[in-house]
């Protein structure tokens, strides 16, 4: 139980650290979002067997989090959390990817090692690249960069809701699993049927807050349609800077393999 | 400008699951008046001030606000012109930021940007605010989400001010801001509770409902005097009448006075270990 | 269970993307002109209940393991397809965005595995023609366990598909097939019996809620079926082309270059720096090509010439990570100086 | 049996984004006590009585309670012993029915089922809440709700009772009932709450909390005396004791008192028409 409430104070921290005011945190959000999905194409378009070439890429969230002034630690430990699964499904490529590609003294290292380790660097960089985006924009603002690149508005407002109310419904979940657990005497677990009436409750009291909030909006006016308050945002030179720095930045290095041409340097193996 | 009168005319109301809770109401309030609307649990004081701005629709009876009579046609004015905060601050703070809530009516209202913004600057310094407006709501304290609750209401310049409970769960301090903030209003202001001394420190008029119906309705000194009205209606003195536990230990209403010495403080306590 | 960035092609990654956006686009515009503005934030909240859902924990008969409800079934029974779907990506956005699980670029794949199949398949084909309109318990259980099972399946082998299309993870077809599928039979079984739970004692305590959904129409002018039949066609078109694209040039980028400049290698430049540097990256890649022969009798002069250039490689990583790394710490310094000053 | 002690020595929590919600807090409370823990919106009382049952695990500190240390061991044992009712008895109540959800503690301590039956019948009888045995829980009112709640505790047959805020949302006569109730027991209770003058009536000793620290930790009359410390724990003195004139010399209690005809009232009310 305790381990759920850390991960949710995880979600309320992230949230947190939006609120900082820094450079990169003050830029438009549609920058962030179009250069994150760009860094995360150019990762992913990787082969499998690629290593060395990735790594450059760090630059991306290293700056980011330099600048944002984010806590690497935390960075780190959210990262971690989700290296499990892809590394469940890398994990057998050595299994079944046997083919020798590298000799290191006469230690045989087979493809599926080197795609294995090509996952995993995979997996940190492109969830980093996220929690950072989210971390130094704010989910609100998120959605708002997604709504002026086109995403239906009703979708980005329900998004809206449902990120408000996860705060007050997950600390609403948790105090009721709360006072189910201190009443089951180190039992683990919950029956199946208990289950249902526990989370049956939940429901009936989600269900109940939702009507409630729409008497509120009811009662400001609301007719159907959410205007947005925020003040125009612009793309300045500033944004634009910053996306096509980035974005050339990622270009060079998914064509050129940079760590191999640093290495050829002292190692003498340059053509 | 009409004068802004509240006149309930014998309103009903059936629950879909045949529950009465209001069976014949009536009253009339004045501009400018405070009053509160007290009675127990299920007595039907939230089931009431949902029929003010038109989210319950009557079983039966009438509700002028002002000139208008309730109905599907003047409702939008109506809604305007009523103010509802709720029991719930957090079900009332729905958008991303304390700004975005404020301005939230006002732009439903059709506003321009500029307009909302003076809004929402005026609304949040009458609450004392100003700060917390680019706050996300969650991460506010009980007492400032209530605050800021106040001024989503305040940003749309209501003349009449509804409110469900509006002190509870705050500390003592935070209670005594709230009700400095209330007194300040010239709005007419209807507020319903438990906390029967915050209705005495705010409320001239105080409206008593019992199980659907006003069982009185007059000066809140009157009615909080009246031993035999408040018993039947499951009510007691606000604890400010009711004499003083300290000095008047003989006649009084807690069964038994803890002795000044407890027994326990013949230990020392070791808190200071 | 979730697609990830780390294990899908752009290629794919980005035909569900565009698979899901459009799904999007259509469900929002359904939900619009449903014309109940209730319905908007009941969805979002619905939304968030699946998290608080989710952080409750049953005990699954007989395993001794745990579980917990995974929702799209029950928002499909509560909220109609539509707007069932929407929240459901919602939910999925929200994950890939605070806990990255998934991921961006995963994101498409994740919403059609997870969305589609409960929201237009499983409820309306399934669960709704079992139940009508008479949620009687028994009825009710059956219905929702075939139902979730058949999602589930049906969501298993799409992350099956995109993972195998992807050729990131070299899982074979059928290895993956056989070790998926199993695991979300049980899967579903769980999901079907806790969705019946819930529906039941909601059916107790407030009918008229699950009565409202079921008075909905059914999906008005565009029928369901051919939304279907749309999303069959587009789902075996972008198999077809994948599959042909996996096959022919696994490096997404390399294919859009050449599709730009129609030869089929990298841009011979013109520039004799960039043909250069071109050859350059070939000859000293770490591991030059993906199909890279590994015969056996590879000559130890050839295996030096690796040496020679792996040992470059991670040379220049391990130089690539730290000067990274330092460029962080100097900018972080920086801007803690710059704090303090202002 | 041991004689139920409750002794907090040094407890400090901080959670997990760093806030430190209990700096460092010690007291010692000894069976059969009724102590009132009070103190500001966010002071860390509710986060204190998380401690006292092992929900939350301390940053440093250690909790004894009876004859144990609180540990992994004693868990199970001492989770008997201290029976817990939190603030909203809605995240208490979760089973189909009153008798399931009385009945869930007992039945996961392995009792028969006639042991069982008999417990519930017995902490339902307490709380005078017998006849709501076959109801769904979601149907009650809030004061019932109320008394269910603290009966899914007294079936345990724990030693110490804590309740967080046990009286807010009440109506004056649910809460004099559970006053009342409370009174009636001789567990060890120790109680939160911003409802003064039930801590005033039920607590022989009062411990104040500010910002992570203990203030105060002695008689409850005495605690209530002293203005300086109320007034920097933002606090108040109860309300039946501002009004008194012995207690609360010079300051009057209410700030104007209304007239006994308030200026409306000249105006006939027509809620009988
Ligand atoms: N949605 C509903 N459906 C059916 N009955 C309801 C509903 N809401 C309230 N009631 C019932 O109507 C009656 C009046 O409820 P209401 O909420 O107005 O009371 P209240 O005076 O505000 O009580 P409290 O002091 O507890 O807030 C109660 O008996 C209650 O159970
Ligand atoms: N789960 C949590 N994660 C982080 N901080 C928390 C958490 N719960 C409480 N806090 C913080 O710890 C401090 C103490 O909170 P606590 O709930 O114990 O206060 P309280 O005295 O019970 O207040 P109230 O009178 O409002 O119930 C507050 O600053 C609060 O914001
Ligand atoms: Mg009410
Ligand atoms: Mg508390």
């Amino acid at each position: 139980m305790l381990a759920i409430d850390g991960s949710f104070l995880d979600f309320k921290q992230l949230d947190l650290l939006a609120l900082r005011q820094t450079p990169v945190h003050r830029l438009d959000p549609r920058a962030k979002v179009l250069t994150t999905f760009c860094f995360i194409v150019c990762v992913v378009s990787f082969d499998r067997y690629q290593i060395s070439a990735m790594l450059p890429f760090m630059i991306y969230p290293a700056v980011l989090m330099a600048v944002g002034d984010l806590p690497f630690g935390y960075i780190l430990r959210k990262i971690m959390i989700v290296i499990p699964f892809a590394l469940l499904i890398g994990l057998f490529n050595p299994v079944f990817d046997r083919q020798v590609l590298m000799q290191i003294g006469s230690l045989d290292i087979w493809g599926g090692w080197i795609s294995c380790l090509s996952i995993l660097i995979r997996a940190i960089l492109t969830a980093s690249a996220a929690i950072i985006l989210v971390a130094i924009t704010g989910f609100p603002s998120i959605c708002e960069a997604l709504e002026k690149l086109k995403m239906p508005q009703t979708f980005a407002v329900q998004l809206l809701f449902l990120y408000r109310y996860i705060f007050v419904l997950t600390d609403e979940g948790v105090r009721t699993a709360r006072a189910r657990q201190l009443r089951t005497f180190g039992k683990r677990g919950l029956g199946i049927r208990h289950f249902g009436s526990l989370v049956g409750h939940l429901l009936l009291r989600t269900w109940e807050r939702a009507e409630r909030i729409h008497m509120a909006m009811l009662a400001r006016g609301f007719a159907g349609e959410v205007h947005s308050s925020r003040r125009p945002s612009h793309f300045g030179r500033t944004e634009v800077l910053f996306m096509a720095g980035w974005i050339t930045l990622f270009i060079l290095l998914r064509i050129f393999n940079a760590p191999q041409l640093l290495g050829g340097l002292f190692t003498g193996t340059m053509p | 400008m009409s004068h802004h009168i509240v006149h309930v005319k014998n309103l009903q109301h059936v629950y879909p699951d045949q529950t009465v809770a209001l069976q014949k109401v009536s009253f009339l309030i004045h501009h400018g008046e405070s009053v509160g609307i007290i009675g127990a649990n299920g007595a039907g004081k939230s089931t009431l001030l949902l029929h003010l701005n038109g989210y319950l629709a009557a079983t039966s009876g009438e509700i002028i606000i002002g000139d208008d009579t309730l109905s599907k046609e003047t409702l939008p004015e109506i809604r305007r012109t009523v103010g509802m905060v709720f029991q719930d601050p957090e079900d009332q703070l729905f958008m991303p930021t304390v700004f975005d809530d404020v301005a939230f009516g006002p732009l439903n209202m059709g506003l321009a940007h500029e307009e909302v913004e003076a809004r929402v600057t005026e609304a949040l310094e009458r609450v004392d605010a100003l700060d917390l407006r680019e706050k996300p709501p969650y991460h506010l304290s009980g007492g400032e989400k209530k605050r800021v609750a106040i001024a989503t209401v305040l940003s749309m310049l209501p003349e009449i001010l509804v409110l469900d409970e509006p002190t509870n769960g705050l500390d003592p301090h935070a209670r005594r801001q709230l009700i400095s903030l209330l007194q300040a209003f010239h709005h007419t202001r209807i507020v319903t509770s438990h906390d029967l001394d915050m209705i005495l420190e705010l409320c001239d008029r105080t409206i008593v409902l019992h199980e659907g119906l006003v069982m009185a309705d007059g000066p809140t000194m009157e009615i909080f005097s009246n031993d035999e009205l408040l018993k039947k209606c499951r009510l007691e003195k606000p604890f400010a009448m009711q004499s003083c536990p300290v000095c008047s230990p003989g006649k009084q209403p807690l069964p038994s006075l803890p002795p000044l010495v407890p027994p326990h403080s013949s230990k020392p306590h070791d808190h200071e270990r | 269970m979730h697609m990830a960035d780390a294990l899908v092609s752009p290629a794919v990654g980005g035909a569900f993307w565009a698979a899901a956006a459009g799904t999007i686009a259509y469900c929002s515009a359904r939900v619009r002109k449903d014309l109940d503005d209730r319905k908007v934030p009941l969805m979002g909240v619905l939304g968030a209940f699946v998290f608080a859902a989710q952080m409750i924990n049953f005990t699954i008969p007989a395993t001794g393991s745990s579980g917990h409800l995974g929702g799209g079934l029950l928002l499909a029974i509560l909220l109609g397809p539509s707007a069932a779907y929407l929240t459901i990506a919602s939910v999925l956005m929200i994950q890939a965005l605070f806990f990255a699980d998934g991921g961006l670029l995963a994101l498409g794949c994740n919403i059609f595995n997870l969305g589609v199949f409960p929201a237009f398949i499983a409820y309306p084909l399934i669960y709704k023609k079992l139940v009508g309109r008479d949620p009687r318990q028994s009825r009710m259980v059956a219905a929702s366990i075939i139902a979730a099972v058949v999602a589930l399946q049906f969501g298993s082998l799409g992350v099956v598909l995109q993972t195998v299309l992807s050729g990131v993870s070299v899982l074979p077809f059928a290895t993956f097939l056989l070790l998926m599928q199993p695991i979300h039979l049980g899967i579903g079984v769980v999901e079907g019996v806790v969705t019946a739970l819930v529906v039941s004692f909601i059916y107790q305590a407030r009918p008229e809620i699950l009565e409202s959904a079921l008075q909905q129409k059914p999906l008005g002018d565009l029928p369901i079926k051919s939304l279907l039949a749309n999303f069959l066609v587009a789902t075996l078109l972008i198999g077809a082309v994948l599959s042909w694209f996996v096959s022919e040039n696994p490096d997404g980028l390399e294919w859009s270059i050449a599709k730009i400049t129609g030869t089929p290698e990298l841009p011979e430049s013109a520039y004799k720096e960039h043909q250069q540097l071109a050859n350059l990256q070939e000859e000293t890649a770490l591991l030059p090509d993906y199909a890279l022969p590994a015969e056996e009798g590879v000559t130890p002069s050839a295996t030096a010439e690796r040496m020679g250039t792996s040992l470059s490689g991670l040379l220049g990583g391990g130089i690539t990570l730290v000067v990274c790394s330092l460029i962080g710490v100097f900018l972080k310094r920086r801007s803690a100086a710059q704090r303090e000053e202002a």
